[in-house]
């Protein structure tokens, strides 16, 4: 059973990128990549990775949907160029393509349990994780803990994505004072608002569930702060812009997305003063696993504050630069 | 029978994918993906109880969240370009 | 505190960035990102001397040893990369308040702080890790800071350059990506030690030589060689002039770090010359980079894009030492990565000082600036001759180690090409102090003669001059360090 | 004995859910404009899930997994009518009027397509954001 | 049974072609960003179906099973997607920019509004 699903879903996939390539709309393009994040992460989900198709769900179909979208309302739809460099780009996908193929005729079959990739270092994860760390999710386990040096790297690499769109687009001098009046800032029709009233609380007690769920089932620091960051997009989006902005003001979240950075760096100088390694907890509480416990549970609060902040900030930048965008004419 | 069901569910999401790749009008892609949407939120709690797994519904949850918002996201984009174009045209 | 040193050395401008951001002040800003720059040479002087003495440090993260948990392992390469990107970081974010504060206005200067010292931190964390994977993470946090610096630029060229140069280095870094999955899937583990060993058994299948490949291809467009070399110029000469200074001199050796560390340590010299024939694929990628970069750079009116062309020449000249594949090569591709760093930073930097003061740097622009700038023209004409290797600079000293490299190693024609690369070089150098020196200021230009450059601007260029004649001259120091490299990746076990 | 009986329900509603849905999807494809493709996709879309999800619990007993299965049938019956509604809504404000259209709001709909933009568009617009 | 050995890999490298193709042959900058998209995820799916083992399940313990898929490829993976989605993130900032700096997003408006070739 699992054969069929897998095949199915990777050929939806195949189908779906081949159309996105080929059509000249942008909207549909923008619409089928959000199925595109669908399909991928029920792959994800069919593969047992769970907490990949989590964050896949979260990012692939939720976040950058949205975000394309907005930058297409600025952009207008049409896609004039017919492809150039074609045979260029042809060439060169071919060459990288026969490279691959070659490559996977000698690869370990599928799914084969005496691949490499299980023998060396996984099975010490799989078998240990639960007498050294004490948590049943292997994959936040190894997250959080052996490889944690590789997480503060991601939630660097967020902050300074959100530093980013900052520097591009928020720190114009005129934001302040040009009210925001776009439709896209405005609140919308009555069935939405109630629905939005009803909703936004459970969004918001769910991300909490999934951060501090992170060790026992799928979930953990980054997917709760998108679930979190959802739940004040769909407020911005039902409710329109100043009224977010007047809960969650610019410069708090800014600050926030800093502070997050800034727990995770110092749990791990914690691991210092405790006489050990960078980000070793086995210092931080009574006996080691207890310290690994409040370790995971610090870092993971860390990555969620900074993610929900940074999604925030990304968000928000984009639809008010919508508002601005009316300003400069349409040539799309 | 869950088996069935998920073969059903695949049925329905690659009808639906037709639809968003035909769809002559806009919305008809967007009814697609919406289509889209609720169907993956079931296959995936299909999914969990084809690999004795129950507890992973959690991610069923998220799908059917996020697939709201994008499908407002979406509409609340088209309100706004379709009201620019009335005016463009003015 | 002396065992903590490695990871003390990322970690400091890893979490002093949001700190520095929190600050908010910009007045502070530069002075904390200066602090923490020395802080950061210090740390790495103390490493490369801990280094010298007692050969590898080995640091495990988290506290679990090495295949399972990341490590970190420096030894004299490591050591000394790490020792010329703080080097050359302090010196230019000494000289960048004036020509921050005039190129980008208040309102930006805390986020351009912030993202200096991200990409700071990523520069380092590529250079510091013994993990295969943590260099693809601070590869990522280095070059989304740089896109975001490069966009900074005054020049609306500056968004479609920085655009170009994400979209090549996001293609760039998923080849790595793929290349470090194929290694996981035919050996399992992710550090770079246990890869070496355990690479051999499995050396024969295509999938090692196809992640060999797609690394290479990957790092090969970080580093901008001959071919995949489009971003830079663009990227180089639409920046402010600061970030410039800090990317032409660290950005491209630390990938060039990368592409020694994977050839030699990972996948072992005698595999990367048998696999593909590197040996003579890389003297000929590095000859054309340098004949196509000097000649089209001696055709620029820009002097920017002038010198980010003779980049891509200098970085031909590093490929070929490592073409040549012996100690001595090594060592001269090494000696060149600390030198050429040198001397583009003093460039660099004397450009900001002139860009300040006039307002652009295309070659009509600088014509009499001997008389109305002499610091800067001074520094500028030392720098170039550095650059086309006069003897008493560093350039000559690092030109000289090529030469006799190509020499012990049979390569007669390599040798006279070296020296015709750089006779080229210098018809573009000689465009520059001719026209500083020798043509009158343009009648159109400003009527008051434009003062010499702010003395924050001027003081650590000329330390940076100097530093290239101190370097030209006693080069005990580059030698015995990249001797010690050299050997211990070439000739003992790695 | 109960087991067999909730096996059996379970089966039944999960076929009656993969009923609905595949017909739903086949009308999706074969209706010929977007408003009878939205009326068989929305309908079965919402009655399909909450049948699958109501054959899931059956078979899933007491426990946490019936309460996650209860919430997203919670979550399911609150979006997917709202989502069907904005959709018509947005379909409505741009380019695919009904045609012919009957109530009186529709009727002013018509107008615009036909004259020029008058300002009543406007108000037609804001008339039902209450 | 080659089929289902590399039928994962084979589409793989499909997809990694198509979002190459993109990026490179697309002139507009917004498809260019839906290329590496696509070009990103299909990695995750090669390192995803490397980690799987055949009946094993979601590498969360439980009494019920014994036989788990590699955790190892998750970890990457999910470092792999924040990764993509800051690059998508700030490539779409700039693209703003570029539309209000050249009017366009067309790569042909953009280079003859450089002059250059």
């Amino acid at each position: 059973m699992e054969l069929i699903l897998d095949i199915a879903l990777l050929s939806l996939l195949l189908v779906t990128a081949v159309y996105i390539a080929w059509t000249r709309d942008l909207f549909a393009a923008v619409i089928l990549a959000g199925i595109y994040g669908l399909l991928s992460a029920s792959f994800f989900m069919s593969m047992g990775a769970v907490d990949v198709a989590f964050t896949e769900a979260a990012v692939g179909a939720g976040i950058s949907p949205l975000l394309m979208l907005s930058t297409l309302a600025i952009c207008g739809r049409a896609q004039r160029a017919n492809p150039q460099r074609a045979l260029l780009a042809l060439l060169t996908v071919g060459v990288v393509g026969a490279l691959l193929i070659t490559a996977t005729l000698e690869m370990p079959a599928f799914g084969s349990p005496d691949a490499p990739a299980h023998l060396h270092v996984a099975p010490r994860y799989i078998a240990d994780s639960m007498r050294e760390i004490g948590i049943p999710n292997v994959v936040t386990s190894v997250l959080a803990s052996y490889r944690a040096f590789d997480t503060l790297g991601e939630v660097v690499v967020i902050f300074t994505a959100g530093l980013g769109v900052l520097s591009l687009l928020g720190l114009r001098g005129d934001v302040r004072e040009e009210p925001i009046h776009s439709p896209m800032a405005e609140p919308s029709h009555l069935v939405l608002r109630v629905v939005g009233k009803v909703l936004i609380p459970p969004i918001l007690l769910f991300a909490l569930y999934v951060q501090f769920h992170g060790e026992y089932g799928p979930g953990g620091g980054f997917q709760a702060g998108v679930i979190f960051a959802v739940g004040f997009i769909l407020y911005s989006l039902v409710f329109g812009l100043e009224a977010v902005e007047k809960i969650v003001n610019r410069a708090l979240v800014q600050a926030l997305a800093a502070v997050g950075v800034l727990i995770y760096g110092t749990v791990g100088l914690l691991g210092i003063v405790s006489g050990r390694n960078y980000l070793d907890y086995s210092g931080l509480a009574g006996d080691s696993v207890a310290g690994q416990h409040l370790g995971i549970i610090a870092i993971e609060l860390g990555v969620g504050i900074t993610v929900a902040s940074v999604m925030m900030i990304v968000f928000f930048v984009f639809s008010a630069q919508l508002a601005r965008g009316r300003a400069v004419p349409h040539a799309s | 029978m869950i088996i069935a069901t998920a073969i059903a569910l695949l049925v329905v999401m690659v009808l639906a994918l037709v639809r968003a790749l035909l769809g002559p009008t806009i919305h008809d892609r967007i009814l697609a993906v919406n289509v889209f949407g609720t169907k993956t939120v079931l296959l995936i709690s299909v999914i969990c109880f084809i690999s004795g797994r129950p507890e992973f519904l959690d991610i069923a949850l998220v799908y059917a969240l996020i697939n709201f918002v994008s499908i407002i996201g979406v509409l609340k984009y088209f309100e706004y370009q379709g009201r620019d174009e009335r005016e463009g045209m003015q | 505190m002396l065992t903590h040193l490695p990871i003390l050395q990322v970690i400091l401008p890893l979490v002093a960035a949001p700190s520095c951001m929190i600050l908010q002040r910009s007045r502070l800003s530069w002075l904390f990102t200066v602090l923490v720059s020395l802080a950061a040479f210090v740390v790495s002087a103390l490493l490369l001397q801990q280094v010298m003495a007692e050969g590898v440090i080995r640091y495990s993260l988290g506290g679990w040893d090495a295949p399972w948990g990341i490590e970190y392992r420096i030894d004299a390469l490591n050591a000394w990369v790490l020792f010329i990107v703080t080097a050359v970081s302090t010196a230019v974010i000494a000289a960048a308040r004036t020509s921050i504060e005039a190129e980008l206005g208040a309102s930006r200067q805390t986020v351009f702080y912030t993202l200096y010292l991200l990409c700071f931190a990523g520069l380092l964390g590529i250079v510091a890790t013994g993990d295969v994977f943590n260099v693809f993470v601070f590869l990522e946090i280095s070059s989304l800071s740089t896109y975001a610096l490069i966009a900074m630029g005054r020049d609306r060229r500056a968004l479609w350059s920085a655009f170009q140069y994400l979209v090549l280095g996001t293609i760039g870094a998923t080849f790595i990506l793929i290349g470090i999955g194929f290694l996981y899937m035919m050996t399992g583990t992710l550090n770079m030690l246990d890869l070496a060993e355990r690479l051999p058994a499995v050396e024969s299948s295509t999938a090692v030589l196809a992640a060999f490949a797609f690394i290479l291809v990957g790092i090969c467009l970080k580093l901008a060689l001959f071919p995949l070399h489009l971003w830079l110029p663009n990227a180089y000469s639409n920046a402010p002039s600061i970030v410039t200074a800090f990317l032409a001199a660290t950005a491209t050796k630390v990938a060039l770090y990368l592409l020694v560390r994977f050839t030699v340590t990972v996948f072992g010299i005698d595999f990367s010359l048998s696999a593909l024939p590197l040996q003579s694929l890389f003297i000929l990628l590095g000859l054309a980079g340098v004949f196509v970069g000097s000649a089209v750079a001696i055709y620029q009116s820009n002097i920017k894009r002038m010198l980010a062309y003779s980049s891509v020449a200098q970085i031909g000249y590093m490929i070929i030492g490592i073409g040549i594949s012996t100690v001595v090569g090594l060592q001269a591709t090494l000696l060149h990565l600390f030198n050429h760093a040198l001397m583009k930073a003093a460039l660099f930097l004397a450009l900001a000082g002139v860009a300040y003061r006039i307002g652009g740097c295309s070659l009509e622009q600088i014509r009499g600036l001997g008389r109305s700038m002499p610091w800067t023209m001074g520094a500028i004409a030392i720098g170039g001759a550095s650059l086309v290797g006069m003897p008493l600079t560093a350039g000559f000293i690092s030109k000289w180690y090529l030469i006799a490299a190509s020499i012990d190693s049979g390569f007669w024609p390599l040798a006279l090409l070296i020296v015709a690369g750089s006779l080229l070089s210098a018809v573009y150098v000689w465009r520059l102090v001719e026209a500083g020196y020798l043509r009158e200021p343009q009648s159109g230009q400003l009527a008051a003669e434009p003062g010499e450059a702010p003395l924050g601007l001027l003081i650590p260029t000329w330390i940076l001059v100097l530093a290239n004649l101190y370097f030209g001259v006693e080069t005990s120091l580059p030698v015995s360090v990249t001797e010690m490299a050299a050997t211990y990746l070439l000739g003992g076990a790695p | 004995m109960i087991d067999s009986v909730l096996a059996i329900l379970s089966a039944v509603m999960l076929g009656l859910g993969g009923f609905f849905m595949v017909s739903g999807a086949i009308g999706l494809l074969r209706f010929p404009d977007f408003y009878s493709r939205m009326h068989a996709a929305s309908m079965t879309d919402t009655l399909g899930s909450y049948l699958v999800v109501g054959g899931l619990m059956l078979t899933a007993g007491w426990g946490l997994p019936l309460f996650k299965l209860a919430l997203i049938l919670v979550f399911i019956f609150f979006t997917s009518p709202t989502a069907g509604h904005a959709l018509a809504k947005s379909a409505q404000h741009c380019d695919l009027r009904l045609p012919g259209g009957g109530a009186s709001t529709k009727k002013a709909d018509n107008e615009i397509s036909g004259s020029a933009q008058g300002p009543d568009s406007r108000d037609v617009v804001s008339a039902d954001r209450v | 049974m080659l089929l289902s050995a590399l039928y994962n890999y084979w589409v793989v490298i499909l997809l990694m072609m198509t979002g190459l193709y993109m990026v490179i042959a697309q002139g507009n900058l917004i498809k260019k960003v839906i290329g590496l998209n696509i070009f990103q995820t299909s990695v995750f799916i090669f390192y995803i179906s490397v980690g799987k083992v055949a009946g094993g399940s979601a590498p969360i313990l439980s009494q019920l099973t014994t036989v788990y898929s590699n955790p190892l490829p998750h970890v990457l993976i999910l470092t792999a997607i924040v990764v993509g989605i800051a690059t998508t993130a700030l490539a779409l900032a700039l693209i703003l920019r570029i539309r209000q700096a050249y009017g366009s997003v067309e790569e042909q408006d953009i280079l003859a509004g450089d002059g250059q070739c």
